[in-house]
C-alpha cells in the first residue's frame, strides 16, 4: 500500500534522528529554504576546502518528508566534491522526477545508487510532497551557488 | 441536517477510493447546487454588464446583483442595503478600510490594536500602513485557554488608539474574539472596531447593529457561496467618511481630468465591472442559509463540535490548539498528534479520503506565539456528519501506526 | 464563425419578444458552453482552497489555478507564467500598479502621462496617486479622426516622466493608442509603461514581448471569461521591484508581528483566497479563443465592423464617434443620431431585441473633450453576424421614426 | 405598442423646447442633480417669496424622459405654494409607481389631475427609465429642502 513505500522506517529514523544537525559557527556557506504553502524551513551551512564539502550541518522544522530529506542529503553529500554533489543531485531529481530523465536507481540492488535517499522514491506517488523532499536540496543549490559565486 | 448533503454534489465524490469526509470547510465551504445553479443560469440567460445599460440584460443582471446586496444585508442585519459593499473577499475588505480609512487619517503615533491571534489578512494590511503612515501596531496576547486576554487592554486604550481589528472567531483555535469588550473599549477614546468575520459570519447568527462594531468583513466562499467575492458592511457614518481605496469605472458621479467627485454609498467603493455572477451565487447561498436557519447551523456546528472533541480526546498523543470549551468557540479543531507532522498527518487522513489542512493556516504570529510550527485542522459545517468525524477519527489512530505511536 | 453561435446558450434568448441581438460585448462579452461548464464542473468534483493544502482537492484545485495561470500567460505571449498576476479585472490590475509602483516611488513633481480617451480605470487611479505623492497628471489630447495626437509628445518626454499609462484600445471610439510610440519615448527616459489591455486583448492577436511595455491590464469577462477575475502582466525585473498593494495570506513566506517577507512573483500580488473558480473559467475562455484563433477573431471583426460601418452610413443623421479607417479601430462602434438621445436610441433599439450601450461609457474626460454628452455604443464580438447589424440598423430606423427625423 | 406610448408628442416637444429654461441671478435657491448611471444632468433654481414659487429656472442634459420631466415639472409648479407643490410631487410619484399608492390620474379625464405630465405615464412600462423621469423631482425635493433649512 502506498502509505507504507512513503513512510519507510528509514525515513521515520532520519525524521526522528537527523544527521548532522547544528550549525556551524566557523567560516562557512549558508542557505536557508522554505515553502511558503506549508511553512516546512531548511537551513543548511557548509564549509568547502579545495573543492570538497567538508563540514555539512543542517537545521530544520517540517515534515517527515522534508526533514528526513534533509538528514539522508547531509549524509550523501558529506565528504563529496562539489562535482560529486552536482551529480547526486541529479540522479536525485531523476529519481523523484523532477527533471525529466529516465529514474538512475536501480530496483534489482536496493540502495547502490543513492543510499538511503532511495527510500524517498515512495514520494512519487504523491506528488504534493514532492517539493517536501525537494526543500533540503533546493536550499542546497543555493549555498553552492553563493559558494561559487565567492570562488 | 443529514438531508442537505444531497443538495452538496461534491460530497458523492470518492477520494483516493473512499468516501469523501471534508474536513476543511474554514478554508472554504462546498457549494450547493443551488448556488452553483444560479452561476450558470446567470452565465445562460442574463450576463451583462450592470448600472450602465439601458437594455434589458442590463437591467436584468443589475436587479440580481442589487438584489444580492440587500440579501446579504439583511443577512447580517444592516439597517440598510447602502452598508453593503461587494468586495473581493475578506482580505479585500480589510485592505479597503486600511487604504480608504486607515492612508488617509493615521498619524505617526497612532495605534492600531490586534490580537495575535489574526489571520494574516488582518495584520499584513496594517503593517503595510503602519509603514506609510507611521502609526504604531499594537497586540494583545492569549490566556492559557486561547482567548484573548484582555487584562492588559485597558493600558492600551487611550486617545492614542485609532483603529481596533479583531477576528470574530479565530481560523486556527476556533476561540471567539472578544468584540463586545473592544468595541466597549473603543467607545471611550473613539476608536473604530473592525470584525473579522470571515469565520463567524458563516458560522453564527449575525446582527451588525447589535454587535456595535463599525465594520465586518466577510467571505461568500466560506459561507456557501462562490470564490471571488466577499462584502463590507459598514456603518454609515464611517463608509460616508472613507476615502475609495480603488479608482476607476461605475464609483463616480463625475471623472474630470484632473479630479473627480465620487458616487454615493456604496457605489463608491466598488470600482471597475463587479464580480455579478459571484454576487448573484452569493444571494443564493444567503437564500439558502436563511433557510436553514443560522440557528440551526450553530445548533448543528455545537453537535458535530462536542462529538469532535469528545472523540479527539480518546485519541492517544493527541493534543487539542484551542479552547474545550463549547460556549466560547466554533468548529474548527486545530490540534498536534505526538510527533507526527501535521503535513504527515494531513497526507495519511487523505489516504482515507479526509480532507484536512495542515500548516500554519496563514496565522504565523499564533503559531510562534504558541510555540507550534504548524497543527493540523478540521473544520465543520451544516453538511459536516458524524461519520465524517469518525473517519477521521480512525485516519489518526493509522496515523499512529505508520509513525509507530501505538 | 456563425457555427460558434450555438456555444452560446444566451443568444437563444429573446428580449421583448424579438431576437436577441447582443452588441454590448465591449462592456461584458457573452460566455460558451464551455466556460460556463468549466466553472460548474470545478465547484461540482474539486472545489477547495488553493495552495494552503495537502489534500486532494487541495491539489486538484491548485494544479487547474496554477494551470490557467499557465495558460493566460502563453495567450498573451508571456515568456513565464510567473509574469501573470490574477486580479479581479483591469481596474483592480492599474489600481495595484498604482498603489504597488506609483505610491511608493513616486515624488512631488514626478509625472504620470495619460492620454484623453483613457478609460475611468486609467484616470481614477492616477489621481488618487497624484493626491496621495505630489505626482502631475499630464494628458496628451487627439487628432480629429480620433487618434492620440504625438505632436505634444516630445515636449513631455523628460527626466520627470515616470509613468505613462495608455490604453490599446478605446472602448468609446475603437481606437487603437499608440502603444509603440509611447514604449519608444518611455524608453528615452526609463518610465514605465503600462498597457490598459481590457480592449485589446480579446480582439487582437497580443503578443507581450514584441509590445515592449512593462505591464498589461486585462478583464476575463471582455474575452469570453467569467466577471470577478483579470490579469496583470508584467516584466519579471518590474514585478520583482514592485511592492504589493494588498496584503494578506498567501503573498507572505513569514508574518511577525512588525514586518513580513513577501512571497515570490506572481504570489506576492495575489493576497487572500484568489478567485479560484474563475480562473478556471478565464483558462477555458482563453482555451476556446486559441482554438478559434485570435488572428481569425481579429479577421472576423474586421469583416463585421466594416460591414457596420457601410451601413451605419446609410442612416441618415447619424454621426460615427471614431475612426471610419478599420486598420486603426476595433469593433467598438460609437455613433450619435440627429437629437435623439443615446439613451433613448438604447431603449428603443431594446424593444426590438437590440443590446447596445448608451451614456459616457466610463469616459467622461473624452465625452467632454469631444463635447458630446453621451453616446450610443454597439460592439462587437466573434459571435457577432451580420444579422444582428440589420437588426440594430432597422432600429434606428424606426427611432429616426419616433422622433420624427423621417 | 409601449414606445408610442413612451414617446408621446407632447414629451418630444418638452424635450425638444424645455420651458423654463435658464438660470437666474438674483437670490435664489439652487439645487443639482445628477443620474450617474447614465450621465444625466438637471439644475434647478427657485425664488419662493410668501410661499410661492414665484420664478423657476431649469437647465439640463439628458434624454427626452427626464429633460421632458424637467420642462413639464417647471410649467406644473410655478406659482404654486410649496405644500402645492409637495401635492403635486406626491401625486407624481403615485402616478410613476415611485411611491406605494393609487395612481391618482383619472383615465376618463386625460390631464385633468398632473396637466402634460400624466403624458410620462407610460414610462411606467420601462422600469429603467423611471429614474430618468424622476431626476427633476428629486433636485425638486433638494431645493426645497434648501429653501427649508434657510427660512
Ligand atoms: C478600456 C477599458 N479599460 C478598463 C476597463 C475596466 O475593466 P473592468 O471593469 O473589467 O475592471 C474597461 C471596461 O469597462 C475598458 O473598456
Ligand atoms: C479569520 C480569517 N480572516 C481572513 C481570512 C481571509 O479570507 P479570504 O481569503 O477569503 O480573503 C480567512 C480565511 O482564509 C480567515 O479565516
Amino acid at each position: 500500500m502506498a502509505l507504507e513505500e512513503l513512510y519507510r522506517e528509514v525515513i521515520l529514523d532520519h525524521y526522528r534522528n537527523p544527521r548532522h544537525k547544528g550549525s556551524l559557527t566557523h567560516a562557512h556557506f549558508h542557505a536557508e529554504g522554505q515553502n511558503p504553502s506549508c511553512g516546512d524551513e531548511f537551513s543548511l551551512d557548509l564549509v568547502i576546502e579545495d573543492g570538497v564539502l567538508v563540514e555539512v550541518a543542517t537545521q530544520g522544522q517540517g515534515c517527515s518528508i522534508s526533514q528526513a530529506s534533509g538528514s539522508m542529503m547531509a549524509d550523501a553529500i558529506k565528504g563529496k566534491t562539489v562535482d560529486e554533489v552536482k551529480a547526486i543531485t541529479s540522479k536525485f531529481k531523476l529519481m523523484m522526477s523532477i527533471e525529466e530523465g529516465e529514474n538512475p536507481v536501480d530496483p534489482a540492488r536496493p540502495g547502490a545508487v543513492l543510499g538511503d535517499l532511495e527510500a524517498l522514491q515512495g514520494v512519487r506517488k504523491f506528488p504534493v510532497r514532492i517539493k517536501c523532499a525537494d526543500l533540503p536540496w533546493a536550499t542546497l543549490a543555493d549555498a553552492l551557488d553563493g559558494a561559487q559565486t565567492a570562488s | 441536517m443529514d438531508h442537505l448533503r444531497a443538495d452538496f454534489p461534491i460530497l458523492e465524490r470518492k477520494v483516493n477510493g473512499k468516501r469523501l469526509a471534508y474536513l476543511d470547510s474554514s478554508a472554504t465551504t462546498q457549494k450547493p447546487n443551488q448556488v452553483i445553479d444560479a452561476i450558470g443560469d446567470y452565465y445562460r440567460r442574463y450576463n451583462s454588464n450592470v448600472h450602465r445599460g439601458a437594455h434589458t440584460l442590463a437591467d436584468e443582471a443589475t436587479t440580481a446583483y442589487e438584489g444580492a446586496r440587500t440579501k446579504v444585508a439583511e443577512f447580517i442585519g444592516a439597517s440598510s442595503s447602502d452598508e453593503l459593499v461587494f468586495t473581493r473577499g475578506t482580505t479585500s475588505s480589510i485592505n479597503m478600510i486600511a487604504y480608504g480609512w486607515g492612508l488617509n487619517r493615521l498619524h505617526p503615533g497612532d495605534r492600531i490594536l490586534l490580537t495575535v491571534m489574526e489571520h494574516h489578512a488582518n495584520v499584513v494590511p496594517w503593517q503595510l500602513i503602519a509603514k506609510h503612515t507611521g502609526a504604531e501596531l499594537v497586540y494583545l496576547e492569549l490566556t492559557d485557554d486561547f482567548r484573548v486576554d484582555l487584562s492588559t487592554l485597558d493600558s492600551v486604550v487611550d486617545e492614542r488608539l485609532k483603529i481596533i481589528s479583531v477576528s470574530g472567531m479565530s481560523n486556527v483555535t476556533g476561540a471567539f474574539g472578544p468584540v463586545a469588550e473592544l468595541v466597549e473599549a473603543a467607545r471611550r477614546v473613539g476608536a473604530i472596531v473592525i470584525v473579522d468575520a470571515a469565520q463567524s459570519v458563516p458560522h453564527l447568527p449575525t446582527d451588525v447593529t447589535a454587535i456595535g462594531a463599525d465594520f465586518l468583513a466577510f467571505s461568500a466562499h466560506k459561507m456557501l457561496g462562490p470564490t471571488g467575492i466577499g462584502a463590507l458592511w459598514g456603518r454609515r457614518e464611517i463608509l460616508e467618511k472613507m476615502e475609495p481605496a480603488e479608482g476607476g469605472g461605475e464609483m463616480i458621479t463625475d471623472v474630470r481630468l484632473y479630479e473627480s467627485k465620487w458616487a454615493p454609498i456604496p457605489h463608491k467603493f466598488e470600482a471597475g465591472t463587479p464580480p455579478i455572477a459571484q454576487a448573484v451565487g452569493f444571494g443564493a447561498a444567503v437564500d439558502y442559509l436563511d433557510k436553514v436557519g443560522m440557528s440551526e447551523v450553530r445548533k448543528h456546528e455545537i453537535e458535530i463540535t462536542q462529538y469532535a472533541l469528545d472523540r479527539l480526546a480518546d485519541v492517544p498523543d493527541l493534543t487539542l490548539v484551542g479552547p474545550t470549551d463549547i460556549a466560547v468557540r466554533g468548529g474548527t479543531v486545530s490540534f498536534e498528534l505526538g510527533d507526527v507532522h501535521p503535513h504527515d498527518v494531513a497526507t495519511i487522513l487523505d489516504q482515507e479520503g479526509v480532507a484536512v489542512r495542515a500548516g500554519h493556516h496563514c496565522a504565523k504570529p499564533l503559531m510562534r506565539y504558541l510555540d507550534v510550527p504548524a497543527t493540523a485542522r478540521a473544520s465543520f459545517y451544516l453538511y459536516t456528519v458524524k461519520e465524517d468525524i469518525d473517519q477521521m477519527v480512525a485516519g489518526l489512530h493509522r496515523a499512529r501506526e505508520i509513525f509507530g505511536l501505538v
